[in-house]
């Protein structure tokens, strides 16, 4: 029911509650008065405890400045006011932007942890498959990629055997040998021409014993060849660029990718320039902070190394199950 | 606190029965069809040929108490057939709304409505022949909430409302040329080399070196 | 003095947006109008044409980017009725609370607005201040401070945040107590009322007849709410209801009639929430990962030809349609046509003809009191 | 009683005595007196005036604060430091480079250095230390101080534009106009007995004189501008400042019967001498004082010339750059006038509360009137320009024209009449001319029926009680028919667009 179903104008209020409302409001932005009318209100203005503001998130933004400020030690009021930080009267609020910025003074007024700020991309976990580029509604997002030996991720890699292997449905590549035999002598100077290719690449249609049958790209034939002879191939990314002039950060691209490996990050700035080209964000401009990089790339690569190693494991049983029943 | 189901379905057969029996034979058969989203609700279809949609938008308006008239959606099918080239849907409601004599007010308590009261939406659908000049005999004068729909449906459809009166563009600029209607399929969102509309200096947006390339 | 068209806009403080509104007056009387729109006119319907079902869903945020989530959840309601999708309830519940966390902040956005037509400059900051803490709340939802992005067909984006319960009751009951600030600034505030009472008449099936809709129909005196009438979420089951005038003459609901009915819904809307968190299945304190079957249900991605979907969704300014018609491009996997309906649209050009006979100083109160939004008005 | 420190008696006395001596044995021996006159004339008009402007900065500073407090807010915070605060030298904008011939080069070196010695230098915590320190200057005693000074900057670096089709030359007189007159007020304003500029006999009719040129700048602007909505705002104004003068201008004669002057400091020595402020003898003509005077500077209810939800800004739409910066300047300088008038008229000029009993007490009394007049007036001053002109600006809305002109013509100048009436009533019966002391202590005139003070005492109680009667005219019963309506010629609805 409303307070006043049918308000009429009088006298009184010509000069009483309009006034009077400004003023508790004027009175109530002096922590001391706050805090009065917060008992008065029930809800409190100032200072009363309202443990639900102190997410995990607030309190991680604010460990860098805890000697300065322990946010755990503050109370606030529903719409995050506090009045503990400065309780001085007169000291400026004015943020000087570029200069100061405002999640260094009071983080938590600021970025909850969910926002779809500047995006991020982990490269090093991409795995090329383009779904963030299909997802994207403004076609904000452009990548071109180019199949590649996985030489990395070999047997002799990195990953300690635990890369990848032939599958089908992936790719596979055969050296050349005549090809990578003229590379040696091969001048860009004079060739005036592309380095030749070495590899020839196919798709793998079926793997079984030693054989594998492949589907050529330069030719389309199928053939059936020893799997010895193919080395894992993979799209691999030449070039990853963001227009972020066109970008509505509506983080389809985020929900899209399935690798952990595409960011909205809390960033809010750093995304302007002077002409449009400044705003095509290529990979070095879409780099997440360090410590989460670090953090997710090794997650990530662990992730894979175990899903690949219980692949084995299954396929190895699955054989010795299979050379069992065969005796 | 909503109308029921059953409410709604006998409220739907009713106008559904109503419009069929009076309209029996000259074309125009309603429908009752059920939403699949949400409560589930349904509605009444109607399919209307174009020469009595103004006998029927009035009929409907004073003898079952259609006073709303929400929407107006033109769409253009060219590969839609001789018969079926543009549509026309009216989307219309009735909604329970009187007048208030001074200092009152009218409170529904939703399960207790019955007969005309309750709310029931309308979908009449018009099918135009595949031509260049498709028209709708307008509807104007029966819902003053037509007006502007149907301007808009003309401004960006192109259907003609025969008998509008004091049609002009709403949405796209005034001196935009004659027969220029950008809903209709003819106009391309994207055409080829769209991407030249924006400024792309460096010219990596415009042909994708994998471009068609399914991995 | 002669008689003398003004034009007021396209940049204008009445306008609220970029719209023209031609005004004749004679002396300080308003004698004739005309609205022109299209200033802004993006032609999202042949946009969404080429997107799938899941991109339209951020244009459809922009089409008002000050209740983005209403018109996202309507047009995911006809994109679901198309699509013959289904909802988890948890979904559906977190959908009303993130609609009426929007409506709030919607309608303290006109409130703030509405305040510096009538010339009351405070009102505009409280309102900035309490909107604030609403956006907040959506902003833990969707990642954004205004176009979310959050409904998906058949669910939404990501379950509610631990904590997110709480902190949207202490919200909540704080922004009840700010109401009655509001109400002792401007209904005890003789100046407000003059200002407002008695200005820009309108009844109710002069309303209807005209396709105005939502809360300036319910000030004239009938509590017709789609969510009442038609609910689409989960709006039987919290504990709500309609709000709903007194018009005061039989020339209908005034400008004083609509601004309290605005206020009466944000009550309204803060009861549902706080109902609407309690009730939630699966518990406030619970967070379900992304695609979790508790709030997303996978729905299919293509529509055959002739199929439709329809939604008739109560917007924070009136009842938002939208009409979707499957079978378009990539196999159907587009709309071949979407249709958007705006309360706005029909309601801004009926507005304009109400303000005839009043003074040029009402202009700003009548208009500011029907709420335009120019972004979905030109779409 | 005359304020203790009579500056302007110092600065006579002082020229008098350097003056003749320098000029003596030169040919200007002879009017060496006049000389004199005129060179402490010109140093006392100087002072008092710059006093007077730069007091000014003080109005704007506490409307942004007050205002900000009743928004729920802190307001601008612009402090001198944010010219210099930056990283490592670095200082934003270096806006001292823009300066012509180079002027800027000194606060360039200025700003090097205080940003070396007090920027910032700790690399830990390296903002925040910076925020925390911020206020260890001392400068933001009064933060958001020199945002005047930077928004004054900032009109002044504006382009001058006139419309096409404008008359120009009306167009580019008018703020002249408005300006110079609204500074000739601030020439009659003493700000105590012994700090005037200029004394004329008349004074207030000089006041109320000046205060009436400005319409006619305002409404010139609005015609001459070219424009609909000035043309609007100008004609508002001018039936608004019609409306609302007459009364203002019936108070003050009023305010002149009462007290028997039309000089401004002998009414105010009229109040201590009598023994009462005129506030308490004719409340409701302070009252009318105050709202025809919001209304003559046009603020907030009052503002509908300017209104610029419908008329974007008004009579002044037009007019950008340093001339807007004028006309909003002069609209603070009519307002502060209003301020000073209405401490002079109604609340007793430099006397100090109760100076006539304080002044009494042994010890006490002697250090009370230590107190500088030209502080108390302006403290007097800035406070009713807080409570009345910022707070109702900041509470209320804006009432519509035809409210504004029913208002002053059917309320205000009945009232305004009877307060004429009443104050002659006071004058002729109520008051005993014997009993004016111009001491300290001061004068028990309003004495009746032998109880001391009693005049001022039962006027206030009476106003203050038919005040509180109508405080409880709340309409308790059902009838709900809407009190104001809108009358046109033609009701609202059954106008048909097209037809004449």
């Amino acid at each position: 029911m409303p307070m006043h179903p049918h308000a009429k104008p009088n006298f009184r209020n010509l000069f009483w509650y309009p006034f009077k409302i400004t003023l508790i409001t004027a009175l109530r932005t002096f922590p001391i008065f706050g805090k009065l009318f917060g008992k008065r209100l029930g809800m409190g203005y100032h200072n009363t405890s309202h443990p639900e503001f102190l997410d995990d998130g607030s309190k991680a933004r604010a460990s860098k400045n805890s000697s300065f400020n322990d946010i755990s030690q503050q109370e606030f009021a529903p719409d995050r006011v506090t009045s503990d930080l400065f309780p001085t009267l007169w000291k400026p609020q004015t943020v000087q932007y570029p200069y100061e910025r405002l999640e260094d003074m009071e983080p938590w007024l600021f970025v909850p942890g969910n926002y779809n700020g500047r995006i991020g991309v982990i490269w090093e976990t991409c795995t090329a498959c383009k779904l963030c580029v299909t997802a994207c509604p403004n076609d904000c997002l452009h990548m071109t990629t180019e199949l590649r030996v996985d030489v990395l991720d070999g047997a002799d890699g990195e990953h300690g055997g635990l890369g990848a292997e032939l599958e089908i449905g992936g790719y596979a590549a055969q050296l050349i040998p005549e090809v990578a035999d003229t590379l040696d002598d091969f001048n860009h100077v004079t060739a005036h021409a592309d380095t030749p290719d070495q590899w020839r690449f196919a798709e793998v249609l079926d793997l079984s014993g030693g054989t594998a049958t492949v589907r050529w790209n330069d030719s389309g034939m199928e053939q059936d060849i020893a799997q010895s002879e193919l080395f894992v191939a993979d799209d691999q990314i030449v070039s990853g660029r963001i227009d972020l002039g066109r970008c509505m950060f509506c983080g389809l691209c985020m929900e899209a990718c399935g690798f952990t490996s595409f960011f909205m990050t809390n960033e809010y700035d750093g995304m302007s320039g002077f002409t449009r080209q400044d705003l095509w964000f290529d990979a070095s401009r879409t780099r997440v902070l360090p410590s989460v990089h670090q953090e997710a790339v090794d997650a990530e690569l662990a992730k894979r190394a175990n899903k690949e190693r219980d692949k084995r494991a299954r396929k190895a049983a699955k054989a010795k199950a299979a050379a069992e029943d065969g005796a | 606190m909503k109308i029921t189901l059953e409410q709604n379905a006998i409220a739907v057969t009713e106008c559904a029965d109503a419009i069929n029996d009076r309209f029996s034979g000259s074309g125009i058969i309603a429908d009752i069809i059920q939403h699949s989203n949400a409560k589930k609700y349904s509605f009444v279809r109607v399919i209307a040929p174009p020469q009595h949609w103004q006998a029927l938008a009035k009929w409907m308006k004073f003898e079952i108490g259609v006073n709303y008239c929400s929407m107006i959606t033109g769409t253009h099918y060219p590969e839609g057939g001789a018969d079926r080239g543009w549509e026309v849907v009216y989307h219309l409601l009735r909604q329970p709304i009187v007048n208030q004599i001074p200092d009152t007010n009218t409170v529904f308590v939703a399960e207790k409505m019955v007969g005309a009261q309750i709310p029931v939406e309308f979908e009449v659908i018009i099918n135009l022949p595949n031509n260049d000049t498709p028209s709708v005999p307008t509807v104007q004068h029966v819902w003053v909430g037509a007006d502007w729909n149907e301007k808009e449906t003309w401004d960006l459809v192109g259907i003609n409302f025969e008998g509008h009166e004091n049609m002009f563009r709403v949405l796209n600029p005034h001196d935009s040329p004659d027969g220029f209607h950008p809903l209709q399929k003819q106009h391309k969102i994207r055409y080829h080399d769209f991407n030249e509309m924006y400024d792309d200096a460096q010219g990596f947006g415009r042909k994708p070196a994998d471009e068609g390339r399914v991995k | 003095m002669a008689q003398m068209w003004i034009t007021m806009g396209p940049q204008h403080p009445m306008t609220h947006g970029l719209w023209t509104l031609r005004v004749k007056v004679d002396g300080e009387t308003v004698v004739d109008t005309e609205a022109e729109l299209g200033y802004i006119h993006r032609g999202v319907e042949k946009i969404c044409e080429a997107r799938d079902f899941t991109q339209v869903t951020p244009y459809c945020d922009r089409l008002c980017y000050v209740s983005a989530m209403t018109w996202a959840n309507s047009y995911i309601y006809a994109a679901e009725d198309l699509l013959e999708a289904d909802v988890p309830e948890r979904a559906e519940y977190i959908r009303l609370i993130a609609a009426e966390l929007q409506r709030l902040a919607s309608h303290l956005m006109w409130l703030g607005a509405f305040g510096p037509d009538i010339g009351n400059l405070t009102l505009m900051t409280w309102c900035m201040r309490d909107r604030e803490m609403f956006l907040d709340l959506l902003q833990e939802l969707g990642g954004s401070r205004m176009h979310y992005n959050y409904p998906r067909i058949g669910g939404v984006k990501r379950d509610i945040p631990i904590g997110f319960g709480d902190r949207m009751i202490a919200k909540v009951k704080l922004f009840e107590k700010r109401i009655e600030e509001y109400e002792m600034m401007l209904d005890e505030s003789t100046i407000w009322l003059v200002r407002l009472q008695g200005v820009g008449y309108a009844n109710a099936e002069e309303m209807v007849e005209a396709g105005v809709s939502g809360p300036n129909v319910r000030a004239a005196g009938v509590n017709y709410d789609i969510r009442w009438a038609h609910p689409y979420s989960v709006y039987d089951e919290v504990d709500w209801e309609p709000a709903v005038e007194k018009p005061t003459s039989v020339k209908g609901a005034d400008c004083y009639d609509r601004y309290r009915v605005r206020i009466e819904e944000m009550r309204q809307s803060c009861r549902m929430l706080l109902d609407a968190i309690e009730k939630i299945p699966g518990g406030k304190n619970t967070h379900y990962s992304s695609r979790d079957e508790m709030i997303y249900t996978k729905a299919p991605t293509r529509a055959p030809e002739g199929a439709s979907g329809f939604s008739n969704y109560e917007c924070t300014r009136g009842a938002s349609q939208f009409y979707v018609q499957g079978g378009g491009e990539g196999r159907g996997k587009m709309p071949y046509r979407l249709s958007i309906r705006s309360p706005m649209f029909i309601t801004i050009p009926f507005v304009a003809k109400t303000m005839i006979g009043y003074k040029v100083a009402d202009i700003p109160a009548i208009m500011g009191s029907f709420d335009p939004c120019i972004g979905e008005t030109d779409r | 009683m005359d304020d203790k420190y009579d500056l302007r008696g110092l600065i006579f006395s002082t020229f008098d005595d350097l003056i003749p001596p320098l000029l003596d044995g030169t040919p200007l021996e002879e009017s060496a007196d006049s000389i004199a006159f005129g060179a402490a004339t010109f140093a006392a008009v100087n002072i008092v005036f710059l006093m007077l402007f730069f007091s000014q900065f003080a109005i704007l500073w506490i409307e942004r604060k007050a205002v900000a407090r009743m928004n729920d807010r802190r307001g601008a915070t612009t402090a001198l430091r944010s010219l210099w605060v930056g990283e490592n030298g670095v200082t934003a904008g270096e806006w001292w480079n823009m300066l012509p011939f180079g002027l800027g080069k000194p606060i360039g070196s200025l700003n090097k250095w205080l940003n070396n010695r007090f920027g910032n230098r700790d690399e830990t915590f390296a903002t925040v230390d910076r925020v925390n320190n911020r206020s260890w200057m001392g400068y933001s005693i009064f933060p958001g101080f020199f945002q005047n000074v930077a928004d004054g900057m900032k009109f002044l670096v504006k382009e001058h534009m006139v419309p096409q089709r404008a008359d120009r030359l009306i167009f580019e007189v008018s703020p002249f106009l408005i300006v110079s007159s609204t500074l000739l007020i601030l020439g009659i304003i003493p700000l105590s007995s012994g700090m005037y500029a200029t004394n004329p006999d008349l004074s207030i009719l000089y006041a109320i004189a000046i205060f009436g040129i400005a319409p006619i700048g305002v409404f010139f602007a609005g015609w001459s501008s070219n424009n609909k909505y000035t043309l609007i705002g100008g004609i508002r104004s001018a039936a608004q400042l019609t409306a609302y003068e007459i009364p203002l201008l019936l108070t003050l004669l009023s305010v002149a019967i009462l007290t028997g002057t039309f000089n401004i400091i002998e009414s105010i020595h009229f109040q201590h001498s009598a023994g009462a402020w005129n506030l308490f003898l004719m409340p409701l003509g302070a009252g009318l004082f105050l709202l025809t005077m919001i209304a003559e500077v046009e603020r907030v209810p009052f503002d509908m010339p300017e209104a610029e939800a419908e008329l974007v800004e008004g009579w002044w739409t037009e007019y950008g750059g340093m001339r807007f910066g004028m006309l909003f300047m002069a609209e603070y300088i009519r307002t502060y006038a209003a301020c000073f008038l209405f401490t002079h008229f109604f609340l007793g000029g430099w006397h100090l509360p109760f100076q006539g009993l304080i002044s009494q007490v042994p010890l006490l009394g002697d250090l009370y009137l230590l107190i500088p007049g030209a502080i108390v007036v302006l403290l007097k001053s800035w406070l009713v320009f807080l409570l009345v002109f910022v707070w109702a600006r900041f509470s209320l809305a804006r009432i519509r024209t035809d409210q504004i002109l029913e208002f002053g013509w059917r309320i205000l100048l009945p009232l305004a009449v009877l307060q004429v009436v009443l104050a002659g009533i006071y004058r002729l019966y109520l008051f005993d001319p014997t009993a004016m002391k111009d001491t300290a202590a001061g004068g028990w005139a309003w004495n009746a029926m032998g109880i001391p003070m009693f005049v001022p005492i039962i006027t206030t109680a009476i106003w203050l009680g038919i005040f509180v009667l109508f405080l409880n005219d709340e309409d308790k019963s059902g009838n709900t028919e809407r009190m104001f309506h809108v009358y046109t010629e033609k009701p609202a609805g059954t106008y048909v667009p097209g037809q004449e």
